[in-house]
């Protein structure tokens, strides 16, 4: 069995999936990438052969994406995670025209041809604090963790208003919301659909076209799909939670398999 | 201005005190409503509209043309006074435009982009824009109804302050020529647009509106050298500007004027201040935060705070703080001379006001300044830091430098703004202290 | 008699309890946490037990910090800028200017030989909450707040940070980590930035000794020496540099205390 | 015996390190060999330099410090939402690297610019700080006789400073010397567009910025010593996005960014220091120069955000100098709080769009120093263009 490997190196997250020739995701691993970039890959690779019961020696090629790509060295081919993204969502919805992926420190807004190249994008600049990490602090302000915050914002009321663009900013705001005695699920609500209403901007600044997709670690969360779909006013499919956080290895996976195909062509074609 | 709608308000010295004081706001709202009632009837006529700005966009050739003049720094700002300018700046940033720019330019382009329905009544769109080089951002909004609206675009210099040295009689007289020529071609841009032949004696009527115009202003902004002072620079300040920018050269502007100064003159008999009690009397430079208007001066207000002077009433006064003089004799050459005589001494004062900070600090008895920098105006902003500075180590004035926006919400923090003006007072009150032992 | 100030700051709560001469009896440091009221009175608490005193001994309960409206029990507030200015003159008599990175906001203040605010600025919007940038490199590097200082004085070739951006500092940490570069280079890096910013802001009130760097970060050893580079002198730093802006809530409260004793009714801040 | 090759690249160490030392040592030796000489700073874009040149100053073009400066003391005079050129420039000069400066000259190319002035004249009490107003109404039958006026002023200020007025045959050869530089920029565009892998857009780039730090005369000698060099170079096409880059007219890209770019494009034309290009011909040497050097900034010359000319609509000119080049697709840059830049930005990428040519969108700071998220950005944008996955 022929597999290739994608290693996406996030800034927080490390995600490794080994895909076999039909496109079948074998096994996969997700870390925290801590600051040892080289080290983690090596890891997370060596973990989600394990978990796979897989060889290494069968892994005929390695695409790295993300972050960090450069500093994998047993990398084939160092792909941006927006090329993987919309190649693995392009192989799952292949109907989807744009989509956005909200990251750990970055959020990115993806326009998709029929092919699945990528036409237009755009990423989160310093001002707009839309990215995950924004949530992340929010919580932990509020005494819970990031895997609370699905069923915390499925609670909330009435999400709080959280206008500030800044995201120290943003913290005084929950500051104030707290000591005028608003809930944590409201208060985090209100952060969910703030770092929504930013990210469906950046969506808006690519010319965009349904049907929209959503991908990142933000998909475990019931309330940014709906608020998504408020502000776009159109269907947001979300990749199934597994997909949504390894849709960056998958997709530079699968393209290794693109490679290996067109490297393997017969020798005499091009002889 | 067709006037019918604006009754006129018959100048009498002998109304009873109580009827006069309010009365210039109310009148203040029925000129506004009725400026928004021709734009709106503009829009739905067909009739030409031009698109003017506060500094310096010859309103008087505009009026003897009859030309309605919409005013989008003026048309954006109470998008904000009114809570919905977000709508139209996130329609502005979804087409593309940066959250690092104008506010202003935002606000207007969304609006445009949405079918032009402002808050206050139809945005008509601009048959012939009149820029001047006073602030570059006006070039650029100029340049996009240009993109959109393949309209007459007219931009035009009033060369300003060329530094600290360097400017002969000469050198003002070939500007001065210069601002002629292209005063004369605005003219005949005009009479294409709206196909009416230019009236000089029109001219002459308008000249001299504003000559009255200007000398009440001055009148006005003079009043709050009283204790206490019968009017907020930033709050009733702001529509004495709007009024005079609206109305520049129509008759309904000049007697709002005399109204004005009427009841400020029945509020010092009266002793009436701003507030019950003036513990501070403020100079204001920069602009207020229109998103948050009412928050911005209850922050001041909240300590006995008034702002008795402002900047903001020179330069987007149109400079008739400036004694302005036409001479009905030679209109053409005279409106030439006097509008670049406003760029020099009120629109491009902004960068170099220090001295006449200073002044103004003295003439008012003023215990300290405000330095409220937006991050949409670079013009207004951009040297406060140094100026405060300076004036601290050359004349001992306290000031205060705050930032926040004109029109954006999400760049007002409450916190961090109340932290900054309580400590400002706390400290202006010791001083006070020790300045009594 | 007694006086009392409670600082309610963004991420920590000072309290400190004085006696009439005045010297420092009693003093508290807890985590504000998520209710800012319940911070205050734990604080408080704990400040009085320290000192032996009861809550009725105490003539007066100032609150300052971003907080200080939260401190129901005081008689009334004063911003930290004034406080940290009456804490830093307490502290360093000669003091003329005062630094205190916070964890909102960061103040430069010139102060008068009673303590009292002269002339104060603060940071600029973008480069708000400086003192969370070392929040922000201890969480990213995994690191203790207490261990940051010394760790970056180890530092051999600093990274020169740029981004003005608190939010963007963060990922300019894990871009310089991506490169390759060592922790104590990245760390003094981010050091260098905050003391660079710092020194700006104290530049707009006029640098005249002596120099009090007050609040929590005073504690961090790097930074005390980036400074000293930076306006090439020395700068006072005090154990009780943390109860900075509690000292000066408790003095107004004082001053207060006194003046209501003596029964003027002369003018004056509180 | 030097390869002619490998001369090219001890030229452009040379002209790379004139641009990154901000210590201007090419000024300090040039006042050395000239002990009563003047030098003038001007800000961007565009100041007409032989003015200054005519009366014996050397005039310098002050393009901020990038990275090299920490900058301390000039945030405490500017607002923040202000670029970075803006302060770092200011900063050169508060720090003391500019001690050298007799005279400041800034334009009315932006608000934060005009109120340069301001700053500058508070900060340095004893030299004298001046705006040359540019006309934006260019297109008005009185611009250029207001212009030429505009220039004689400033050449006063200009013979006050130096005690030697401006002599017309002395500004006239002056001109010659500029018409030169100007002449010898163009042949290095030229190369940029033909034949992009013989010059790495970063050479390309030093090599014409290092006119800003030294005086004109041996600019030229050290781009007659590159240009004979390129031509030794061999080095071959590589399978590369022909790009035009928009958006250097005024705070310069970090040059890291440029060579970001260059790793997967080759830049064959672009923006960068227009003001130093911005005069498209020779101005001609007979007849009154001023009136010619007048004429030439309005008739024959290149377009940016910040001159407004109705006669150049600038998507227009922008979508010229994409065809004129051959490139397939552009960057449209803008520096980050550049009100000019980013309003600009919008209408590109709106006629860009309905012309069908392909474009990245980029802000960037001067003093950037780390470029991962951008260079994602651009590898991104060219594997759209180059890999076909499909």
């Amino acid at each position: 069995m022929t597999l290739s490997a994608g290693i996406d190196v996030g800034s927080t997250y490390t995600k490794v999936a080994i895909v076999d020739e039909d496109g079948n995701v074998a096994a996969r691993t997700e870390c925290p990438t801590g600051y040892n970039f080289a080290h983690i890959a090596e890891q997370a690779l060596t973990d989600a052969l394990a978990d796979g019961e897989l060889e290494r020696g069968e892994v005929a090629y390695v695409a790295a994406t993300g972050y960090g790509r450069y500093m994998v060295p047993f990398r084939d081919l160092a792909i941006t995670e927006l090329t993987a993204h919309a190649w693995a969502v392009h192989q799952v919805f292949p109907d989807v025209r744009t989509l956005l992926d909200v990251g750990g420190q970055t959020a990115k807004a993806v326009r998709i041809d029929e092919r699945g190249r990528v036409k237009a994008f755009r990423l989160n600049d310093k001002c707009a604090a839309g990215s995950g990490a924004f949530l992340e602090k929010t919580a932990r302000y509020l005494g819970f963790t990031a895997a609370d915050i699905p069923a915390l914002t499925e609670e909330a009321a009435a999400p709080a208003e959280i206008s500030s663009v800044c995201a120290v900013f943003a913290e005084s705001e929950v500051i104030n919301h707290l000591t005028s005695g608003l809930s944590a699920s409201d208060i985090c609500a209100g952060g969910v659909v703030a770092l929504a209403g930013r990210s469906g901007q950046l969506v808006k600044r690519v010319k965009p076209e349904a049907p929209y997709a959503l991908t990142g670690g933000l998909t475990r969360i019931p309330l940014m799909k709906r608020a998504l779909e408020e502000l776009l006013e159109a269907e947001v499919q979300v990749a199934s939670d597994e997909f949504g956080v390894f849709a960056g290895s998958i997709g530079a996976a699968l393209l290794g398999h693109q490679r290996l195909r067109k490297t393997a062509a017969p020798a005499t074609a091009a002889a | 201005m067709s006037e019918t709608t604006a009754t006129p308000h018959a100048h009498s010295a002998a109304a009873p005190h109580s009827e006069l004081i309010g009365a210039t706001r109310d009148e203040s709202r029925r000129l506004m409503d009725a400026w928004w009632a021709e734009l709106t009837e503009a829009d739905e006529s067909g009739r030409p509209v031009a698109n003017v700005f506060v500094m310096g966009s010859f309103a008087e050739i505009l009026r003897c043309f009859d030309l309605p003049m919409s005013c989008p720094e003026i048309s954006s700002l109470q998008t904000a006074v009114r809570g919905k300018s977000m709508e139209y700046l996130n329609a502005a940033e979804d087409a593309g435009y940066s959250p690092d720019i104008c506010g202003y330019v935002k606000v207007d382009t969304g609006l445009h982009l949405t079918g032009r329905n402002h808050p206050n009544g139809r945005l008509p769109k601009p048959s012939l824009v009149v820029a001047p080089n006073t602030c570059n951002t006006y070039i650029k909004w100029a340049e996009i109804w240009e993109r959109m609206y393949r309209c007459p675009v007219f931009v035009f210099d009033l060369p300003g302050w060329r530094g600290t040295n360097g400017q002969s009689a000469d050198d003002f007289e070939s500007d001065r020529a210069y601002v002629e020529g292209q005063l004369r071609e605005l003219i005949t841009t005009c009479e294409q647009v709206t196909g009416r032949p230019f009236d000089v004696d029109r001219l002459r009527e308008v000249l001299s509106e504003v000559n009255r115009l200007s000398a009440l202003y001055r009148d006005v902004i003079a009043e709050n050298k009283n204790h206490p002072a019968p009017f907020d620079a930033m709050l009733d300040g702001l529509n004495y500007m709007g009024i005079c920018n609206a109305w520049r050269g129509d008759p309904a502007g000049t007697r709002f004027l005399e109204l004005a100064l009427d009841e400020l003159r029945e509020r010092v008999r009266l002793h009436m201040g701003v507030l019950a009690e003036e513990r501070f009397r403020l100079l204001a430079i920069g602009t207020a935060c229109y998103s948050h208007f009412r928050r911005f001066l209850e922050l001041f207000h909240e300590w006995g705070g008034v702002f008795v002077v402002s900047e903001y009433m020179s330069y987007a006064g149109g400079g008739i703080d400036k004694a302005i003089e036409y001479d009905l004799d030679r209109p053409i050459e005279s409106l030439a001379e006097q509008t670049l005589r406003s760029a020099n001494e009120s629109f491009s004062r902004i960068f170099y006001s220090q001295d006449w900070q200073a002044e103004v600090v003295r003439e008012w008895d003023v215990d300290g300044i405000c330095f409220h920098g937006v991050k949409s105006c670079r013009t207004v902003s951009t040297g406060q830091p140094d100026v405060r500075e300076w004036l601290m180590r050359h004349h001992d004035i306290p000031g205060l430098h705050i930032q926040s926006d004109l029109v954006d919400a999400r760049l007002w923090s409450d916190a961090q703004l109340k932290n900054r003006v309580d400590a400002f007072f706390e400290a202006l009150a010791s001083r006070k202290v020790a300045l009594d032992a | 008699m007694f006086v009392a100030g409670v600082d309610v700051g963004s991420t920590q709560t000072k309290a400190v309890v004085l006696d009439s001469e005045p010297n420092l009896v009693g003093r508290a440091l807890v985590d504000t946490g998520a209710q800012l009221t319940d911070a205050a009175e734990q604080a408080f608490a704990i400040a009085l037990a320290e000192a032996g005193v009861s809550r009725d001994e105490v003539a007066t309960v100032i609150g300052t910090g971003y907080g200080r409206y939260r401190v129901d029990f005081g008689d009334t507030q004063v911003t930290e800028i004034s406080c940290h200015a009456r804490g830093a003159a307490f502290l360093f008599p000669a003091t003329t200017s005062v630094l205190d990175i916070g964890g909102q906001d960061t103040k430069a203040i010139r102060v008068g030989e009673q303590g009292q605010v002269l002339d104060f600025c603060m940071n600029d919007k973008c480069s708000a909450g400086t003192g969370r940038f070392l929040g922000a490199a201890s969480q990213a590097l995994e690191l203790p707040l207490g261990d940051l200082g010394d760790l970056a004085l180890t530092a051999r070739n600093p990274v020169k940070m740029t981004t003005t951006c608190t939010v963007f500092a963060e990922s300019e940490i894990l871009g310089w980590l991506a490169l390759g570069r060592k922790v104590e280079d990245v760390l003094m890096g981010v050091h260098a930035a905050i003391a660079s910013r710092s020194i700006a802001l104290l530049r707009r009130v006029g640098i005249e000794p002596e120099i009090t760097f007050t609040g929590g970060v005073s504690r961090n050893t790097a930074m005390v020496k980036l400074l000293e580079e930076l306006v090439e002198g020395p700068i006072n730093v005090s154990e009780e540099s943390h109860y900075c802006g509690a000292i000066g809530a408790a003095l107004y409260g004082l001053d207060r205390a006194l003046m209501s004793a003596a029964s003027e009714t002369k003018g004056g801040l509180v | 015996m030097t390869t002619p090759a490998s001369h090219l690249d001890e030229v452009v160490a040379e002209a790379r390190e004139l641009v990154e030392d901000t210590s201007f040592p090419a000024v300090h030796r040039w006042l050395e060999s000239h002990p009563d000489g003047k030098v003038l700073c001007h800000f961007q874009v565009y100041f007409p330099e032989e003015v200054a040149h005519a009366a014996g100053m050397l005039p310098i073009k002050l393009l901020g410090a990038g990275g090299a400066l920490q900058v301390r003391q000039a945030d405490a005079r500017i607002a923040a939402f202000v670029c970075s050129i803006v302060r770092s420039s200011l900063e050169l000069g508060l720090s003391g690297k500019l001690d050298f400066l007799s005279l400041f000259v800034t334009h009315p190319i932006c608000d934060a610019a005009r109120n340069s002035c301001g700053v500058w004249a508070r900060n340095f009490e004893n030299i004298p700080c001046q705006i040359l107003y540019l006309p934006h109404n260019v297109r008005s039958t009185y611009a250029v006789e207001y212009l030429e006026h505009e220039y004689r002023r400033i050449g006063n200020v200009v013979a006050e400073v130096t005690g030697r007025p401006v002599e017309t045959d002395a500004l006239r050869t002056s001109i010659g010397v500029f018409n030169e530089n100007r002449a010898l920029i163009r042949e290095l565009y030229r190369i940029k567009r033909e034949t992009p892998w013989l010059l790495t857009s970063v050479e390309a780039y030093v090599l014409t910025r290092a006119a800003a730090v030294m005086p004109r005369e041996e600019h030229n000698e050290l781009l007659h010593r590159a240009l004979a060099a390129v031509g030794g170079r061999e080095a071959k096409p590589q399978d590369r996005v022909r790009v035009v880059f928009e958006g250097g007219f005024c705070e310069q890209p970090p040059i890291d960014l440029l060579a970001v770019i260059q790793d997967v494009c080759y830049i064959v034309d672009d923006d960068l220091l227009i003001g130093l290009r911005w005069l498209t011909e020779d101005v001609p040497c007979d007849g009154d120069p001023f009136l010619a050097l007048a004429r030439a900034y309005i008739e024959t010359s290149s377009y940016s955000p910040v001159q407004r000319d109705p006669a150049k609509p600038k998507d227009e000119m922008l979508l010229g100098r994409i065809r004129e080049s051959g490139a397939e697709a552009a960057i449209v840059a803008a520096a980050k709080m550049c009100e000019p830049g980013l309003e600009e930005q919008v209408g590109y990428s709106g006629a860009l769009d309905e012309a069908g040519v392909p474009h990245l969108i980029l802000e960037f700071e001067e003093k950037a120093t780390v470029f991962e998220q951008v260079r994602m950005e651009i590898e991104t944008f060219a594997e759209s263009l180059l890999f076909e996955f499909a």
